[in-house]
């Protein structure tokens, strides 16, 4: 792999932008996505003009549209400008669009993710991404999926469940300042109704709807820009589809992508990172990410140990889930953390698509010094 | 203002022909079929004609066994039990829908599959996995 | 940009119902002719994007579903979307994605099953506020721009006729096409059943299940690996407007095309395309397309497209022929198309065409089209500089 | 030769659009039979369905102004070939006549039935006017189809 050796130009990540998360938006998706990217735009001190190319992502069964990114073309400035359609997760879209800059095409690129769940029932929706012939047809979406590989790892640890009880607990209360979730106590998530043994209601992420908007930039000699941000490295992986061909208890896809995106960052160990921003809907997920990048809890600063990294300091997904931007939001979370923490150094930021995970992306920032 | 859009419309997958063994042995025999990689030696079920894992070709189809140990399982309440089973003979597990109430259901536990009366070339030709007397882990 | 070029490409043999396979059987072999065609074993792909328009055939994110079948197990995978021009986007993604350095060698494969979905359906579902209710998919919209297409620039039905009959004939010297048809004339043509004025049977292109894939590659993995690979010389993407409504003429004014065309061209230092050019794989969905992008990709003057089918400029013996495969006429699985389009340009300058190839290729143009005025341009060449 | 299966599955479901601020004024003002169009402050162009933005001058769109419910055809056909109505399953009976209409006083052309489905009635530049329905709903479908002025 070439990858670390190429002398690859930097990107600045200039401007953030997002509206929601919120459980349901009133307006339309093309005036959310002209929300966020209009506060992306003015974030970077940049006008539609001085975009180069867009990169959007949307799933169109998710939209309940032909060609989802149709309806978005205005908004996101793309008329007689070049777009690309990444139909899958923020981050991926994120990740092309830094290839994009490093191969040399564009100078300025503007990354476009949103999810709108409050239109449909969107767990009837992800039937429609498993197998339809060997799955599918058992009524099987990735809500069962979620609850198998809960028990696969309940199944080894008799501790597991009141844990993940506790963290979502302390995640919809970091929630609470930001997004849709509402507090409550282990003992109140443990309590509340079964959605897939034996996860219950209160350990689900809460969908919401959401547009997130990022502007990337190459940085130049002689560029006079305040951007703090670099994107030092992005990775991301397919493992198989089958849940029965997979090794339930890990998230060995993670562990790939992560490993990618560090051999580009010349990072070699977790401790490197000042913050975490997971892209997890379930806190079982929270152990498969720790466990995937090797990172030990017992130094994160939850541990009592406040000088350690941050994990989910917001609440991650428990602020709002929404599909396909969710990847994005954590990008702007991780980014939005550097800016504001000048003794933070560096940012993991993740996203994650289909059942238990088997897409998954990281991008790794860094604070310029 | 939000106005409500239906969608309706009919698909129809083609299983292809390995696919198509695979349903037809259930409907015509009640057999289940894996398929083995002559890469990896893996044995895939259901039976697919490539191995997903190393890419190899899987031209060789073996029967598995219809009983297993439960891999792992979870109930969805109002719909029903879900469970990842491997079959005897199989390296891969086989998600199914699991027949029981939830308490009579432990990861390691023997299941035996129980195949439907009106069988039609589904997957659903297996009802579900039922669990077999004295197969606690 | 970091010089990339086409080393491999690999395509199903595309039918109106291919229930021989399933939709990741379809892929994989798309992905197997493809390796074989680039002596790339699987294991040296190091990322790979699929090009598919997934509700056409109902699904949600299918490269989760069908990506272990195109060797993605365990790599880098994603998917692009963009109407017709998926497979275009798709292979202009993998050119990007190669030339960042991250990847060597990536694996671009587009797909489509008609035959599993409905697909004019699955195209009228629009703005839920706005067309719905009216849109009657791709054969709808074509024919209403095409009536005033014809009344702006005087093509007549004959030379549509003409058009199909050229793609009908080219495809049976190409053992992929769904279409083939050796004596078809263009009386056939003219009377063959009217599906929506003036559009007949034989003026639109067919619904086909089909997959194909090409190989892309860093310079030193090009080299080492291909006798003749073929550069990315230019890679441009235009879209446009929303709706149908906003676009006017549009067939005859198409200037995301025309934009497009002109930067690949300035790009690639193309002057004269008719001169300069070599071989060209539009993206035509209907006969009156084909005619509307000789204008647009400036093959002739406004107006003159009539002369130029006339004068058999376009044919295997013209000065530029167009479509040597028979392009979207003869086969056109949506996903796959724009890859296809990619692919005959690459392998005609692999001098792999066989019974198709054009003499002496150095440069080919391949263009994608899609929604309803969306539009990418891709030139290669034998020579890096 | 072994027998191919395909697995039917069926999709149905709903999903609930926003109409968008725009959108909902032009849907009010259907129920009253009145059509609105909004002008970009940039290049001046009349746009039907109202929307955020003007894609050209990348300018937000405020400026509303009055469209006629008669126009000239700019495109016609008449679709033989039965479609499958995405929202009933059913298939649309045909065939059935289709334009492209510019309402005076909109600069972008608006596609919807024509009541005529006579090729030889059918001409680009015939003057052509909405029939509205009985019951108006505030939506598309109020306008059932153009007939052709005499």
């Amino acid at each position: 792999m070439s990858a670390a050796q190429h002398k690859r130009p930097r990107i600045g990540v200039a401007g953030l932008g997002e509206t929601g998360p919120v459980a349901a938006d009133p307006r339309s998706i093309p005036e959310m996505v002209l929300h966020a990217v209009e506060a992306a735009l003015d974030d970077a001190k940049l006008s539609f003009d001085a975009v180069d190319a867009v990169v959007t992502a949307s799933v169109d069964l998710f939209d309940g549209l032909t060609a989802s990114n149709v309806a978005v073309t205005e908004v996101v400035g793309a008329v007689m400008k070049p777009e690309t359609r990444i139909a899958a997760d923020g981050q991926c879209a994120f990740a092309h669009a830094a290839c994009q800059i490093w191969a040399g095409a564009y100078k300025t690129v503007l990354v476009v993710a949103h999810g709108k769940p409050s239109m449909v029932p969107h767990q009837a929706l992800t039937a429609w991404a498993m197998d339809p012939i060997h799955v599918q047809p058992l009524g099987v979406d990735f809500l069962v999926c979620a609850g198998l590989v809960a028990q696969a790892l309940a199944g080894r640890d008799a501790d597991a469940v009141s844990r993940w009880a506790r963290t979502a607990a302390a995640r919809r209360c970091a929630a609470m300042r930001r997004g849709v979730a509402g507090a409550c106590t282990s003992d109140e998530v443990l309590a509340s109704p079964a959605v897939a043994t034996p996860l219950t209601e209160q350990m689900c992420a809460p969908l919401a709807d959401a547009a997130c908007a990022v502007v990337l930039r190459r940085l130049d000699e002689g560029d006079e820009t305040d951007t703090r941000v670099l994107i030092q490295g992005v990775g991301h992986d397919l493992d198989v589809h089958s849940l029965g061909d997979r090794d339930l208890t890990s998230w060995n896809g993670l562990g790939r992508a992560y490993e990618r995106a560090c051999a580009q960052a010349d990072v070699s160990t977790p401790s490197a990172f000042g913050v975490f921003e997971p892209a997890c809907l379930y806190p079982h997920e929270e152990d498969l990410f720790t466990d995937a990048i090797g990172l030990d809890a017992a130094h994160l600063r939850e541990s009592g140990n406040h000088n350690a990294a941050l994990f989910s300091p917001e609440g991650g997904l428990f602020a709002g889930a929404t599909p396909v931007a969710a990847g994005l939001s954590r990008v702007i979370a991780s980014v939005r953390r550097l800016r504001e923490d000048p003794q933070l150094e560096r940012a993991l930021a993740h996203g994650t698509w289909g059942p238990a995970g088997q897409g998954q992306a990281v991008s790794i920032l860094e604070a310029t010094t | 203002m939000n106005r409500s859009g239906p969608i309706r419309i009919p698909f129809r997958y083609a299983a292809g022909e390995t696919g198509s063994r695979f349903l037809v042995a259930l409907r015509d025999d009640q057999r289940i079929l894996g398929s083995r990689c002559t890469t990896c030696e893996r044995v895939q079920c259901p039976a697919s004609s490539f191995c997903p894992h190393c890419g190899g070709a899987t031209p060789e189809t073996v029967d598995v066994q219809p009983e297993g140990n439960l891999v792992s399982w979870t109930e969805i309440p109002g719909r029903g039990v879900y469970g990842l089973v491997r079959l005897e003979g199989a390296d891969t597990a086989l998600l199914h829908r699991l027949l029981g109430p939830s308490t009579t259901w432990a990861i390691g536990l023997r299941v035996r599959a129980r195949f439907a009366e009106e069988r039609t070339g589904s997957v659903c030709d297996i009802e579900g996995f039922e669990a077999m007397e004295g197969g606690r882990p | 940009m970091r010089p990339v070029a086409i080393i491999g490409t690999g395509q199903t043999q595309h039918a109106r119902c291919r229930d021989d396979l399933s939709q990741p059987e379809l892929v994989r072999e798309a992905c197997l002719a493809a390796l074989h065609d680039a002596d790339v074993p699987p294991s040296d792909v190091d990322a790979v994007l699929i090009s598919n328009m997934e509700l056409f055939e109902g699904r949600a994110m299918p490269e989760l579903w069908v990506g272990e079948a195109a060797f993605a197990a365990r790599k880098p995978c994603m998917k692009v979307a963009t109407g017709g021009t998926s497979g275009t986007s798709g292979c202009i993604a993998g050119f990007h994605q190669v030339a960042s350095g991250l990847f060597d060698v990536v694996l671009v494969v587009g797909f489509e099953k008609h035959s599993e979905g409905h697909t004019q359906t699955g195209m009228a579902l629009t703005d839920p506020f706005w067309d719905r209710a009216v849109a009657s998919g791709a054969l709808g919209n074509f024919a209403l721009s095409v009536s005033q297409y014809m009344a702006e620039r005087g093509v007549t039905e004959q030379h549509a006729a003409e058009v199909a009959v050229k793609a009908r004939r080219n495809a049976s010297n190409n053992p992929h096409a769904h279409l083939q048809m050796p004596d078809l004339t263009t009386d056939a043509v003219l009377s063959s059943r009217m599906l929506a004025h003036p559009l007949r049977l034989l003026d639109m292109c067919p619904q086909s299940d089909g997959a194909c894939a090409i190989v892309i590659a860093c310079e030193t993995e090009a080299r080492r690996r291909c006798a003749r690979p073929a550069w990315v010389k230019a890679a441009v993407t235009r879209h446009d407007q929303p709706y149908l409504g906003d676009l006017g003429n549009r067939l005859a004014e198409m200037r995301t095309l025309r934009e497009a065309a002109r930067v690949a061209y300035e790009k690639a230092g193309i002057q004269q395309p008719l001169r300069d050019l070599d071989v060209a794989e539009i993206y035509e969905p209907v006969t009156y397309a084909e005619l509307a992008w000789y204008e647009a990709l400036g093959f002739c003057t406004d107006g003159d497209a009539g002369r130029l089918i006339e004068e058999g400029v376009t044919t295997m013996q013209g000065e530029l022929p167009v479509n040597p495969s028979g392009g979207v006429l003869s086969t056109n699985p949506v996903g796959a198309s724009g890859v296809i389009r990619v692919a005959e340009a690459a392998l005609q300058i692999h001098g792999r065409g066989g019974e198709r190839q054009v003499d002496g290729v150095r440069t080919a143009l391949a263009t994608g089209y899609g929604v309803y005025a969306w539009a990418d341009a891709i030139i290669l060449g034998e020579a890096l500089q | 030769m072994t027998e191919r299966l395909t697995v039917p599955l069926t999709m149905d479901l709903s999903w609930q659009y926003a109409s968008g601020a725009a959108m909902e004024r032009f849907c009010n003002g259907l129920q009253a039979r009145r059509i609105e169009a909004l002008r970009c402050g940039g290049c001046g162009r009349r746009y039907l369905p109202p929307r955020p933005m003007c894609g050209d001058c990348r300018l937000r769109l405020t400026q509303w102004v009055p469209v006629g419910d008669e126009g000239r055809l700019e495109a016609w056909t008449i679709v033989h070939l039965p479609i499958l109505d995405g929202r009933t399953g059913e298939t649309r009976p045909s065939p059935y006549g289709m334009g492209l209409i510019r309402l005076d006083g909109a600069d972008t052309t608006l596609n919807h039935f024509l009541v005529e489905s006579e090729p030889a009635r059918l001409r680009i530049g015939l003057r052509v006017k909405a029939v509205w329905r009985k019951e108006l709903l505030g939506a598309m479908d109020d306008i059932l189809h153009f007939e052709v002025l005499p």
